[in-house]
C-alpha cells in the first residue's frame, strides 16, 4: 500500500524546507454523515520529523487541522542526501512512517 | 528558565534535566526532554486540545498567559475561500522560540495545532486549519520561556449557491 | 410559498414553435463573440488566467490558491490514478490500449465527435467504454477512480492547448447546438441556466465564492473542491450545479451534458489545460 | 357594511361544503389529489425539467398520507401539482427564450 506520508525536502544554503502532505481524514467529530449521523474524531495526534537522531520537529494536532493534512517548516544542519524520517499516530492508535531522501 | 538543551541527547544530560526539577516542567515540556523515535501518542496534551477558551489552553499547554507582540507575523486570509481549508502561516523574529501554537477561537475547542522546535529548526510554520464560522485566529510563540501572541479576523461563510 | 409558484406558473406560455425555425448553427463566429465578451469584460485577465476561475478573478482567493498548490490535496489522486492506469484488466490489457499515445498527454481532445457512433465521447465515457470493451464493470462517473484516472490524464497533459474538432457532420453541429441549448436553458425551481452565473455573474460573488467565467471552465477538470473534501469530476460538477437550483440532475454522462461539456469545452479552444485543479 | 354579508355568505357555503367532504373518505381524496400531482410530475420529468422540490414534497405528501394526516397530505399533494406545473411552463417557456441570451 502506497504510503500516505508525501514529503519534498529541499537542502538550502543555511536551512532544509521541508514540506509534508498526509492523506488522512480528520474527521473533527463534529460532522454528520449522510444519514445524520456523528462521524466519531478520527484525527492525527502526533507527526513527528526526525534527521540524524535527533527530532527536528513535532506537531501536534487537534481535529481543526485540515484533511489530508499539510506542514511546512524549516531547519538547520541537514545536506542534500540525507535521510529524513517522519511519522504519525492517530487517536484510534493507527500510524504510519516514511523516510524521505533530502534533495 | 530556558531549556536544557536536549541535543547531544546523551543519558547524562537527559538524566541532569531530568533531576533538574521536572516538577516545575507541565507534562508537555517534560515530554519535551525524552528523545522520542518516532510520534508518540503520549506527547498528545489531550486535556489542551479539550479547552474552550484561549486562556485556559496555553496554561494546560505552557502553564503561563501570553502577551501581544508585534514580533509575531501571522498571515491568515481575510475572507476564507472554504471553511474546511484555511491556508495559515506564522512566523517570528524572537529569539530561542521552543514552541508554536495557532488557535481558532470560535471553534467548539480553540487549540488547534501545537509545534515543537527543537533547538536548530526555525521559527516558523504553515499549515491548514478548520473554522467553523468567522473568527479570530491567534499565533502563539514561546520564546525564552515567555508566551507572545498575534492575531487575525478571517470571515468564514458557506460557500457557493442554492442547495 | 405557493403564490410565488402559481405566479412562476402564469409565465407567458410562448406559442409553441410549429417547426423550429431553421436557424443556422455557426460554431465558429459564436466561438470569436463568446471569446469577445469575457476578453472585453474582463481586459486584465490574461487569456490564459481564465482556465483558473475564480482565481484570476479574485487576489484574496488566488493567494489562496497559490499557497494550497504549493502541495494540493489532489496528489493523492493523480498518485492513485497513475496506479490505476498503470493496472492491467484481467484479460491482461490496459488503458493505455484502448487511448491514442497510451493515454498520455490527450485530455486536450476531449471531448471528441465519433462519426461510427455519432455520440460526443467524453474522457469519461471512454475509460467506462474501454473497461467495457474489456470485460470490466464501469465506474462510478463522479468520484473515486474514476476521479483518480481523469486527474492523472489531465496532469499528464496539463499546458496542452484545448483542440476540441466540429467536424462538418449535422450530427455533430447539433450536438454543439444542444449542448449550447443547455447552457442557457434555465432550470431549476431557483430559475438559473449556466449562463445565468457563468455568463451574466461571472467575477461577482456569491457567499465567499467567485463565479468562474465560462470561458475555460471546463480546462481545470476534474477537480478536489474543498467543499467535497475530495476530487470530482466533470459529471459530479454538472449533477450538484443542477441540485444546486433545484433541478433534478439528469444520469452522468447523460447525452445533454456530453453536449454541453462539448460545447463549452470547444469555446476554450486554445486555451491550456489547468486539470486537476483545486477550488473552493 | 355592505360587503360583509357575501363574505358571511361565503362563510356559510364553505362550511356546508366541508360538512359534505367529511363524509366521502379523506384517503380518496388525497388519492386523487396525488394522483394528479403525480401525473404532472412525471410529464415534467418526461421534458426533463422536474425540480427537486417537486419530488421532495411528493414524498412528504405520501409520508403524511400514511401517518393519517390527509388534510396536510392533500395539501402537500396540491403543492407538489403546482410544483409540477411550474417547471413544465418554466420548459414550454425556455423552449426558445433561451436563445436571447445567447452570446453573438
Amino acid at each position: 500500500m502506497a504510503s500516505t506520508i508525501r514529503v519534498r525536502a529541499v537542502a538550502g544554503a543555511e536551512t532544509t524546507e521541508v514540506q509534508s502532505l498526509i492523506q488522512h481524514p480528520m474527521d473533527s467529530g463534529f460532522v454528520k454523515d449522510a444519514n445524520g449521523q456523528l462521524i466519531p474524531p478520527h484525527h492525527i495526534e502526533v507527526v513527528q520529523f526526525e534527521h540524524d537522531g535527533k527530532t527536528v520537529f513535532t506537531a501536534l494536532w487537534g481535529p481543526a487541522v485540515s484533511k489530508d493534512p499539510y506542514l511546512k517548516f524549516s531547519f538547520k544542519g541537514a545536506k542534500k542526501g540525507d535521510e529524513l524520517k517522519v511519522s504519525w499516530v492517530d487517536n484510534k492508535g493507527a500510524s504510519d512512517s516514511l523516510i524521505a531522501k533530502i534533495q | 528558565m530556558t531549556f536544557p538543551d536536549v541535543a547531544p541527547c546523551g543519558r547524562r544530560t537527559a538524566l541532569k534535566a531530568i533531576a533538574g526539577g521536572v516538577a516545575t516542567l507541565s507534562l508537555f515540556e517534560a515530554s519535551m526532554l525524552l528523545p522520542a523515535y518516532a510520534a508518540d501518542a503520549k506527547d498528545w496534551p489531550a486535556d489542551a486540545f479539550k479547552q474552550k477558551s484561549e486562556a485556559d489552553a496555553l496554561k494546560l499547554l505552557y502553564g503561563k498567559s501570553a502577551e501581544p507582540s508585534d514580533k509575531v507575523d501571522l498571515d491568515a486570509p481575510e475572507i476564507a475561500e472554504n471553511g474546511a481549508v484555511v491556508p495559515i502561516a506564522v512566523t517570528s523574529t524572537l529569539p530561542n522560540v521552543t514552541g508554536i501554537a495557532l488557535l481558532v477561537l470560535e471553534n467548539p475547542y480553540t487549540l488547534a495545532a501545537a509545534y515543537k522546535i527543537p533547538q536548530g529548526t526555525q521559527p516558523a510554520v504553515a499549515s491548514r486549519l478548520k473554522m467553523a464560522k468567522t473568527t479570530k485566529v491567534v499565533a502563539v510563540i514561546e520564546s525564552d520561556g515567555k508566551l507572545f501572541t498575534a492575531s487575525k479576523d478571517v470571515k468564514v461563510t458557506v460557500g457557493g449557491c442554492g442547495g | 410559498m405557493l403564490r410565488k409558484l402559481l405566479l412562476l406558473g402564469v409565465l407567458a406560455f410562448g406559442a409553441a414553435h410549429p417547426a423550429r425555425a431553421a436557424d443556422t448553427v455557426d460554431p465558429k463566429a459564436e466561438f470569436t463573440a463568446f471569446r469577445a465578451y469575457f476578453t472585453s469584460r474582463f481586459p486584465k485577465v490574461a487569456l490564459d488566467d481564465f482556465v483558473n476561475g475564480p482565481y484570476s478573478m479574485d487576489e484574496g482567493l488566488r493567494k489562496q490558491w497559490k499557497e494550497i498548490e504549493e502541495f494540493p490535496p489532489y496528489e493523492f489522486a493523480v498518485d492513485k490514478g497513475k496506479e490505476l492506469f498503470a493496472k492491467p484488466f484481467a484479460n491482461g490489457k490496459t488503458y493505455a490500449d484502448c487511448f491514442p499515445d497510451k493515454g498520455i498527454g490527450i485530455r486536450q481532445n476531449y471531448p471528441y465527435f465519433d462519426p461510427k457512433s455519432g455520440q460526443v465521447i467524453t474522457l469519461e465515457l471512454a475509460l467506462n467504454q474501454c473497461r467495457e470493451a474489456n470485460g470490466e464493470k464501469p465506474l462510478d462517473y463522479q468520484k473515486d477512480d474514476m476521479a483518480a484516472l481523469t486527474a492523472y490524464m489531465a496532469f499528464t497533459s496539463r499546458g496542452k492547448r484545448f483542440d476540441i474538432k466540429i467536424p462538418d457532420d449535422p450530427r455533430a453541429l447539433a450536438a454543439y447546438r444542444k449542448g449550447e441549448e443547455y447552457f442557457y436553458t434555465r432550470r431549476g425551481q431557483l430559475n438559473f441556466s449556466c449562463a445565468s452565473c457563468h455568463v451574466q455573474s461571472a467575477g461577482n460573488h456569491i457567499r465567499t465564492e467567485v463565479l468562474a467565467p465560462a470561458l475555460g471552465i471546463m480546462a481545470a477538470m476534474p477537480i478536489y473542491r474543498s467543499e467535497w473534501g475530495s476530487m470530482g469530476t466533470t459529471s459530479r460538477r454538472l449533477t450538484s450545479c443542477n441540485s444546486q437550483v433545484r433541478a433534478v440532475p439528469l444520469p452522468p454522462q447523460d447525452e445533454l451534458y456530453r453536449d454541453v461539456e462539448y460545447f463549452l469545452t470547444y469555446m476554450g479552444n486554445g486555451l491550456p489545460v489547468s486539470g486537476p485543479g483545486a477550488r473552493p | 357594511m355592505r360587503c360583509a354579508l357575501p363574505i358571511s355568505l361565503m362563510v356559510f357555503v364553505a362550511a356546508a361544503g366541508l360538512t359534505m367532504s367529511a363524509l366521502a373518505a379523506p384517503a380518496d381524496d388525497f388519492k386523487a389529489a396525488y394522483a394528479a400531482a403525480e401525473r404532472a410530475s412525471k410529464q415534467a420529468a418526461a421534458l426533463k425539467t422536474q425540480w427537486t422540490t417537486t419530488v421532495a414534497t411528493l414524498k412528504a405528501a405520501q409520508a403524511a398520507a400514511t401517518a393519517g394526516k390527509y388534510d396536510e397530505a392533500i395539501a402537500l399533494a396540491k403543492q407538489a401539482q403546482a410544483l409540477a406545473e411550474a417547471s413544465i411552463a418554466q420548459a414550454e417557456d425556455q423552449a426558445t427564450a433561451w436563445k436571447a441570451g445567447v452570446i453573438r
